[in-house]
């Protein structure tokens, strides 16, 4: 049971194994803070949509399974759209028309399609969580690269008179600015991407070593 | 010599004769060829410029060492890497902060050549690609040039190529004037002694047989005394090793041709209108000596790896960056367009060599038929 | 046929639920999000010129810079005015809030909503930024060329002179329409 | 802003998928090969065009007077998947070729982030029929640009020895990566200076 | 809180919901295209792996031609081996009589760089057919196995790879025998040998004992050792080379062990594997 | 000065090195003591082998039986005894099973008076039983048998023979003596071929490398009174290939697939000339060939009238042997022909060269890679692209390479020549072409 939360961290990274969800990654990567909120978005929409996809998953007839999923989702979504406006603007602002498209981001209606719509409920719950909390930590990943290499700031919350921005020595008077426009999302979303695939390709590897040790043994 | 003493023979596929050129040949003639444009750059910029030329290359080497170690090719002496930081170097302002060359040889060698395969297997420009990537990421630096030392003037003192000045000062004209040359007379950009001598002796000896004029200005850009990249300044020193690389067939006409034809074109067409000169008025000369366009068309378009197969698709390729120079230099926020619209086309090569490609021998006739 | 009724009915009971859910959610947020940017206009109109009262929008019709002006007045007298400005900025419209006197001096110049590059263009965003215009238009022309700025300005604003630009010009802009408005309402 | 505008900015400047990210996954998932590129550039130009123009009625007609901006998302992403589905119906019914050059990449754009993205841009926009029609056509327009450039780039490194880790996915969004950098030749400026 | 607008909403959207509803209904109803469902399940019980070891063009192509009737045969897929046969055979309402015990490939020769004498240093197109063409390889040994890798190449699962002698090696384990490296290799060391062997002659010259001797040393030499050591082996010598007879199913060891080449060798992942 | 005509597009000039033998006058190579003679010495399926170990044979007795429609008959070069029947490398690196003779008993033909056939008296179709009869296969390299390439199937008309004399491989001066030593043999030869064929127009092509050729050529044919034309070609490979030849002389291409009798022309070298004459009017079936013995290792450089089954190795002797150890020997042109692993393989009917190059003479190319300079497109004359055919057969794209015409690469060895990366390109070529058969694609 727990391996349905579990697989979405790393196994099955949504962002890095199945390469899912990618345009809100890279659009909103800019800054740390951007990333969680985007993060927490995705979560609580996730975690919405799996759970009444699968609650009404007998309900649905087939010809209307897509419309209705996203009539699901587009309601969580608006909430959180809504939710943002009001309670959080500049994050709202800065991540722009991304949070309306969530909606569209392929890891929810995938998520829907490929997991909720036949398993249980409390299955799907923790594979929304799973799915949501692997998505923010793989846009973490990126946003924290983009934003030190890019900007030389990591921007978090502001709290008591911290302005949330840490702004890391020397890259910050002379940032590699690229890194932080468009080619640097997709440059750096590639380097990582392959860097998880050499690791899987060693990991395989170093299996087939195992095997052959135990050989001669 | 009775022939059983015959070592072990070589035993290869034919041919069995060879050209004498060789990838490390054709690179290092290239670097040949673009050498004195260089010393001309250290010469008049002042020494730190060959600290650039250094970082630059010595950064492209050593990526290129340690990518290839891990990767058992053996690519380091071909001369290519050279040829990559060299150029990036060539591109580089004289008074830029060295960290600056560093990564753009090393994004240049490690993202842009080896990431696809290595030599042969990227599809960009690896040294102009370097160079755009920190041109937008340090802005600032990339944009401040020195005067040259030829002026008269002391050291580390900078100031507008001719080309920025002309974006800057082009924002807020409006009115007539009879080209770029004139309109920056007008605005106090200072052109050398040197220039005004050899342009009046010009004038009076030999234009006058034709009885055209020359305006000032044209000279300091054929020789170099303008503020500019480090390579890229000397016109006449990049146009001497060009017609060596013509000579050793190492570059064909078809780039340079229709890449300098296409913009040349454009320029004259309509170059003109932004100074009130009307169509057909626009100061050729003048654009195909200023700014990085002579290195870039000879040297950076011209690299095999990244340019169309085909003599056709050449020629296409050559168009293109010919219009999008024109746009960018014309049109864009910057007043360079050289690297950009090389690197664009860079993208439509694969394209073109799909479908640019000879025609089968043997296969019209069947056509007609 | 009665599939398709089937169908249709549940589509639209999945509809129904869903949209009334959001029209409370709605109901709930919409207000705190108007008097939000209500408030945020206000602090920002209040910043500009901390002295004085600002009165209500007035739009202008047929103006590619000044869209409206708010008269600003101080122990009841008119005082300034802060000018909704447009400028062009290098990624697009640059939004400028800035407060003129009747004479067309600058007072106080904010940048509003830009998508202007963060680290070139955004940089003007900071309250430092103005400096530079803060006194111009007066007497003083507004600068709108590099060329205008004392060296240390002019190597500030290198890398990002379109920004530059765009806000300058849009002052000057506005600098002249606050010498026509000429301290009338 | 006329139409030149429009198009020059959603096919060069704005181009969705090289500086806005919008429609990644089903870019890099099908511009392995050159012939499905352009089957689903085509599919997206269709559907992006369609969909702008359609949700431009909605919201001008239905939303707006109602009074309930809010609920764009909801009516935008239902309309546009209903109409998707219906159109595939409809061509694998009646013109099957075509259905099996364009028809298969259907359902991958259904709730693809370029279709809605559009949708929503041109309201934000505040563009009228028409030109919320240009803008969706043009967005398209850009979106199979880059699409078949890509197939056409990898193709090519089909037949280079990339390192295996790069190989597939990564080494797609590495070339991206650069072609974004040249993209970023198009700016405003560019475009401000060329149509005033 | 404003009714009205809740009920504007309420009543747009479920509008559209069931306008919708009913026309895709609807619409799904009228333009219902059927499918062929027996060639998709045939489909789906097939591997996937588009290898064309059943000689077609994949996966689909086969099933389809299974579904029409053209193809008769269900144990054309050997990836899938038994169990696929099997499953095809359900689908179709037949019944599978023969049993398949899967084969998979093995080089059988050892004569690597160390090992072997060499006729002149190969240097083009590393494929083994180029190099056969060029007076049939650079080693003396006409049977050998030329290191080029030609067979790497073709094997759809990766199951082969160099060991550190620059020789080619099968890991049983993940061959699914589609006997493409057989048909590519040009000098026949590639054999098909049921899964279930233990044992290999890892030879493939028939030259004479005298001659295997001067260029490789370690060859089949023909001395017959094994045919004495294992009589329950399957070990047989015809043409200067010992092949062992899988059907035989006694031990090998002795066979292995008394060689005097050692050319008998496990048929198992190779531990020299780099 | 007139211009010269070539073929217009590709080709590469290499040096060629023909003044090492084209002035030395052709002399005939000692009688080998054993003559290894081929079953698979031309295209086409093997001849059958007629002898049996032990059995003897006479010179020029026909010991190997054609067996097949493109198939050639094969005759002893040498009287003597069969002493064994094995496998043997011919020059290309092919295994090919050959008869062993044992020189023994006398010569029929050396040193006897020769008897003279009035051969036009003979229909066309006898004479064409002579040339099918006598084993004569084309020398200008392709070995293709030439009674099957004479056979005109009907509806087609010969409209131009043209005769090979161009010669264009390096180093090779084979034919250019024999067209200097036998013009009026070549002349007569052509009448027979005329008779055979009856074409409209009569060509000889020779390169403007060899002046002496087309001047004698041209008197000769003048002073016979024959309308024979001698068109002087500028000096480019590949013309020797009769595809270029023919879009030099007559401005048509070979259509793709195609041979040139789809454009009405057939194309002979002057050696398959010589021999129909001596194989028509002498009787003498194909059992020797003049082969040009060459390069910087060879102390006397030499052409020789050469025994087929001749010993590489004995021909090098003939010739002083080595001047300096040789680092590499070729059999044939130093363009198209085959890399030899020692002296042992027997010179077969296509064998027009041996070349022994010492080490200065080789440039072995270091292989890198491809810069995609373009150059190998720019030299193809077949309008290939070289290096994005490698590229396809390199990752097994067989079907993309047939497509973009893998077919038509005639392996003439341009591309590999000016490839400054060292790219194998023709064996990439040969080893595309043998998959893409093997797949069928
Ligand atoms: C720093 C340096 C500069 C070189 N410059 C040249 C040169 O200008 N021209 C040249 O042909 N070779 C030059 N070489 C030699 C080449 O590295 C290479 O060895 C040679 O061109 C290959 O010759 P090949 O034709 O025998 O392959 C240079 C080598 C080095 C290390
Ligand atoms: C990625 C990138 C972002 C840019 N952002 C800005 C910007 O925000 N504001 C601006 O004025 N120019 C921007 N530019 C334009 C260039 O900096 C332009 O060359 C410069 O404004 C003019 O040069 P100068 O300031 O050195 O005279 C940007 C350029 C790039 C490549
Ligand atoms: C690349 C190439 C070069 C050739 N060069 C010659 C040549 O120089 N002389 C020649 O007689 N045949 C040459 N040939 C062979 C001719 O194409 C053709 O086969 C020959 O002239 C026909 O005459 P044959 O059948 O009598 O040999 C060449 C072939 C090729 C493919
Ligand atoms: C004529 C010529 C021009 C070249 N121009 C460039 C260039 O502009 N940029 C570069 O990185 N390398 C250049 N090279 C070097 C080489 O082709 C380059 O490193 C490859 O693109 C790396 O794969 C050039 C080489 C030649 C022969
Ligand atoms: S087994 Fe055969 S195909 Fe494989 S490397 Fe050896 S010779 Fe080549
Ligand atoms: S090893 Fe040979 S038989 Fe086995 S899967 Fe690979 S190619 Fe097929
Ligand atoms: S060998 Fe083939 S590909 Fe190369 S030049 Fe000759 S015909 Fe063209
Ligand atoms: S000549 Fe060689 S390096 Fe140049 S394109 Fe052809 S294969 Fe590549
Ligand atoms: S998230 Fe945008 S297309 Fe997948």
């Amino acid at each position: 049971m727990i391996e349905h939360f579990t697989k979405g961290l790393f196994k099955e990274n949504p962002i890095f194994i199945i390469v899912l969800g990618l345009c809100p990654t890279l659009a909103v990567s800019t800054q740390v803070v951007n990333a969680l909120g985007m993060g927490a978005g995705v979560i609580f929409v996730l975690l919405g949509s799996n759970f009444f996809v699968s609650l009404l998953r007998n309900f649905i007839p087939e010809k209307i399974r897509i419309p209705s999923y996203i009539v699901i989702i587009a309601s969580f979504v608006t909430m959180v759209d809504l939710f943002m406006q009001a309670y959080a603007p500049t994050l709202s602002k800065n991540l722009g028309v991304f949070v309306q498209l969530i909606v569209v981001n392929c890891i929810i209606l995938g998520r829907a399609e490929a997991f909720a719509k036949n398993h249980t409920v409390s299955e799907s719950v923790l594979d929304a969580l799973g799915m949501g909390i692997g998505f923010t930590l793989g846009l973490l990943l990126i946003s924290l690269i983009r934003e030190v290499l890019g900007a030389g700031t990591i921007t978090l919350f502001p709290f008591g008179n911290f302005d949330g921005v840490i702004r890391i020595p020397v890259i910050y008077n002379a940032p590699i600015r690229v890194i932080g426009l468009a080619t640097g999302a997709l440059l750096v979303i590639g380097y990582l991407k392959g860097f998880f695939d050499w690791m899987a390709i060693r990991k395989k590897k170093r299996e087939i070593e195992k095997r052959v040790s135990a050989v001669k043994v | 010599m009775s022939m059983e003493k015959t070592e072990q023979l070589l035993v290869t596929t034919s041919p069995h004769l060879h050209d004498r050129m060789t990838t490390s040949r054709i690179m290092w003639t290239v670097t040949l060829c673009l050498l004195p444009a260089g010393i001309w750059g250290i010469y008049v910029f002042g020494i730190y410029s060959l600290a650039v030329l250094a970082s630059s290359i010595g950064a492209s080497l050593a990526t290129e060492f340690v990518i290839t170690k891990l990767q058992g090719q053996d690519t380091l002496y071909d001369g290519s890497a050279f040829l990559t930081g060299l150029l990036i170097g060539y591109n580089m302002p004289p008074s830029i902060p060295l960290y600056i060359p560093v990564i753009g040889s090393i994004f240049a060698i490690a993202v842009v050549k080896h990431t696809f395969g290595g030599l042969g297997s990227n599809w960009m420009n690896p040294a102009l690609a370097g160079r755009v990537f920190v041109m937008f990421s340090w802005t600032g630096p990339m944009t401040t040039w020195l005067v040259p030392r030829t002026r008269g003037i002391a050291d580390a003192v900078t100031g507008a190529s001719p080309l920025g000045f002309l974006k800057t000062g082009l924002m807020t004209f409006s009115g007539k004037v009879s080209g770029p040359l004139d309109f920056m007379a007008r605005k106090g950009y200072p052109f050398t002694s040197s220039d005004l001598k050899v342009t009046e002796w010009l004038n009076e000896h030999v234009l006058s047989l034709w009885g055209g004029h020359m305006q000032n200005g044209y000279v300091d850009l054929f020789l170099g005394n303008i503020p500019g990249s480090i390579g890229e300044v000397s016109a006449l020193l990049l146009l001497l090793g060009a017609v060596y690389l013509f000579a050793k067939k190492i570059i064909t006409w078809e780039i340079p041709v229709s890449y300098l034809g296409s913009f040349g074109f454009l320029v004259w067409m309509l170059g003109g209108l932004r100074y009130g000169a009307g169509l057909f008025h626009g100061d050729v000369l003048f654009h195909l000596l200023s700014g990085g366009l002579i290195l870039g068309a000879f040297y950076m378009a011209t690299d095999m790896v990244t340019s169309p197969l085909t003599g056709k698709g050449q020629i296409i390729y050559g168009i293109g960056i010919g219009f999008f120079t024109y746009l960018i230099r014309f049109f864009g926020a910057f007043p360079e367009g050289v690297s950009l619209s090389i690197i664009l086309m860079n993208i439509v090569v694969p394209m073109i060599n799909r479908y640019a490609q000879p025609v089968l021998f043997g296969r019209v006739r069947e056509a007609r038929k | 046929m009665k599939g398709i009724v089937v169908t249709g009915a549940k589509l639209f009971l999945i509809c129904a639920i869903a949209a009334s859910v959001l029209g409370f959610v709605n109901a709930v947020t919409e207000p705190v999000i108007r008097q939000r940017k209500i408030r945020e206009l206000k602090e920002a109109l209040e910043s500009l010129i901390p002295e004085g009262e600002v009165g209500k929008l007035v739009k202008v019709e047929n103006n590619d810079v000044v869209k409206g002006y708010y008269p600003v007045k101080k122990d009841g007298k008119l005082f300034a005015y802060i000018l909704d400005l447009r400028g062009n900025g290098y990624g697009g419209e640059l939004k400028i809030l800035a407060g003129f006197k009747g004479n067309g001096e600058i007072v106080n110049v904010k940048l509003m909503d830009n998508e202007e590059t963060p680290g070139l263009g955004k940089k003007a965003e900071k309250p430092e930024y103005m400096k530079k215009f803060i006194g111009t238009g007066g007497t003083k022309p507004v600068p709108v060329r590099k060329d205008m700025l004392s060296r240390k300005d002019a190597d500030a604003v290198t890398g990002a002179s379109i920004t530059f630009m765009g806000i300058a010009n849009a002052l000057a802009e506005g600098s002249e329409f606050a010498k026509k408005l000429g301290g009338k309402s | 802003m006329t139409y030149v505008g429009i198009i020059i900015t959603f096919v060069f400047i704005n181009n969705f998928i090289l500086t806005q990210f919008l429609g990644l996954c089903p870019f890099i998932g099908v511009s392995r090969q050159m012939e499905p590129a352009v089957g689903m550039g085509f599919a997206v130009i269709f559907v992006m065009s369609l969909a702008s123009l359609i949700t431009w009625m909605i919201y001008t007609w239905i939303l707006i007077p109602l009074g309930i901006a809010y609920l764009q998302t909801i009516t935008f992403i239902l309309v546009i998947a209903a109409l998707v589905q219906l159109v595939e119906m409809t061509i694998q019914k009646t013109a099957p070729p075509l259905y099996k050059a364009l028809g298969i990449y259907l359902p991958l754009i259904t709730t693809n982030c370029a279709v809605l993205g559009i949708a929503l841009i041109a309201v934000r926009s505040n563009y009228n029929a028409m030109e919320s029609f240009v803008a969706g056509f043009s967005a398209g327009v850009g979106f199979m640009l880059a699409l078949v450039l890509m197939a056409s780039i990898r193709e090519k490194l089909d037949t280079e020895w990339v390192p295996k880790p790069f190989r597939g996915v990564p080494i797609a969004f590495v070339t991206a990566g650069l072609m974004a950098l040249a993209f970023m030749a198009f700016d405003k400026a560019l475009l401000r200076n060329l149509i005033g | 809180m404003n009714l009205i607008k809740v009920l504007y909403a309420f009543l747009s959207v479920s509008g559209l919901g069931i306008i919708l509803g009913l026309g895709l209904a609807y619409a799904s109803k009228i333009f219902a295209v059927k499918k062929n469902e027996k060639q998709e399940a045939l489909e789906n019980s097939l591997p996937g792996l588009n290898c064309g070891a059943c000689g077609y063009a994949g996966c689909p192509a086969y099933a389809e031609a299974i579904a029409s009737g053209q193809d008769e045969d269900l144990t054309k897929c050997s990836p899938g081996g038994e169990a696929t046969a099997e499953k095809l055979a359900e689908l179709m309402g037949v019944k599978l009589e023969v049993t398949m015990e899967k084969m998979v490939a093995q080089v059988h020769c050892r004569g690597g760089k160390e090992t072997s004498k060499y006729m002149f240093e190969y240097t083009g197109v590393r494929d083994c057919n180029a190099a056969y063409a060029m007076f049939q390889g650079d080693k003396v040994c006409k049977f050998s196995c030329l290191g080029l890798g030609s067979c790497i190449k073709v094997c759809p699962v990766d199951a082969i790879d160099y060991d550190s002698e620059g020789l080619v090696w099968v890991d049983k384990e993940m061959c699914i025998g589609c006997e493409k490296c057989v048909e590519v290799c040009p000098t026949g060391a590639m054999q098909m040998i049921p899964y279930s062997a233990d044992y290999i002659v890892a030879c493939n010259s028939t030259d004479k004992g005298g001659a295997v001797r001067k260029y490789c040393s370690v060859g089949c030499i023909a001395c017959k050792i094994c045919e004495k050591k294992s009589p329950e082996g399957g070990f047989k010598v015809e043409n200067f080379l010992s092949k062992i007879d899988y059907s035989f199913k006694g031990e090998r060891v002795s066979a292995a062990d008394a060689c005097p080449t050692k050319c008998i060798i496990k048929n198992e992942p190779h531990p020299k594997k780099k | 000065m007139k211009e010269l005509k070539t073929f217009p597009k590709g080709g590469v000039h290499p040096r060629d090195h023909k003044e090492l033998t084209n002035s030395i006058p052709i002399r005939n190579a000692p009688v080998p003591s054993v003559a290894v003679i081929a079953m698979g010495q031309h295209l086409g399926s093997p001849a059958k082998c007629l002898v049996e170990k032990g059995d003897t044979v006479t010179e020029g007795m026909l010991i190997g039986e054609s067996s097949g429609f493109i198939s050639a008959n094969v005759h002893s070069s040498i009287p003597g005894k069969v002493s064994k029947i094995d496998r043997v490398f011919l020059p290309n690196g092919l295994n090919s099973e050959a008869i062993f003779v044992e020189l023994e008993g006398e010569f029929e033909r050396s040193g006897k008076e020769v008897t003279r056939t009035e051969w036009r008296e003979k229909t066309p179709q006898e004479l064409l039983e002579m040339v099918k009869e006598k084993g004569i296969v084309g020398m200008g390299g392709a070995t293709f048998p030439t009674h099957v390439k004479y056979t005109v199937k009907k509806g087609m008309r010969v409209e131009y023979f043209v005769v090979n004399g161009v010669e264009c491989e390096p180093y090779l001066t084979a034919d250019h003596r024999l067209m200097l030593e036998k013009t009026d043999e070549i002349l007569e030869g052509i009448e027979i071929i005329r008779k055979i064929l009856n074409p409209e127009k009569i060509m000889i092509g020779i390169e403007i490398n060899k002046p002496d050729a087309i001047e004698i050529m041209e008197r000769r044919i003048g002073e016979r009174g024959l309308d024979f034309h001698v068109i002087p070609l500028k000096m480019k490979y590949p013309q020797g290939d009769e595809k270029q030849l023919l879009k030099a002389l007559t401005g048509r291409e070979v259509p793709s697939g195609g041979l040139p009798l789809d454009i009405g022309a057939v194309v002979s070298n002057v050696g398959t000339v010589f021999s129909i004459y001596e194989a028509v009017v002498h009787g003498k079936p194909l059992i020797e060939r003049i082969v040009t013995v060459t390069g910087g290792a060879i102390n006397h450089p030499a052409n020789l009238k050469v025994r087929i089954g001749t010993r590489i190795g004995d021909l090098i002797d003939e010739c002083g042997g080595f001047k300096e150890t040789p680092l590499k020997i070729i059999a044939g042109g130093p363009m198209m022909g085959f890399a030899q692993v020692n002296l042992d393989s027997p010179v077969t009917k296509g064998v027009s060269g041996i070349i022994a190059l010492p080490r200065e003479e080789v440039k072995i190319p270091r292989k890198t890679p491809c810069i995609q300079c373009g150059k190998c497109i720019r030299v193809c004359p077949m309008g290939l692209s070289p290096t994005r055919l490698y590229k396809w057969i390199d990752h097994q794209h067989y079907e993309e390479a047939v497509k973009e015409g893998l077919m038509d690469c005639k392996e003439c060895g341009c591309c590999g020549y000016v490839c400054p990366a060292g790219i194998p390109l023709v064996q990439g070529m040969r080893v595309g072409k043998y998959y893409a058969r093997k797949k069928k694609v």
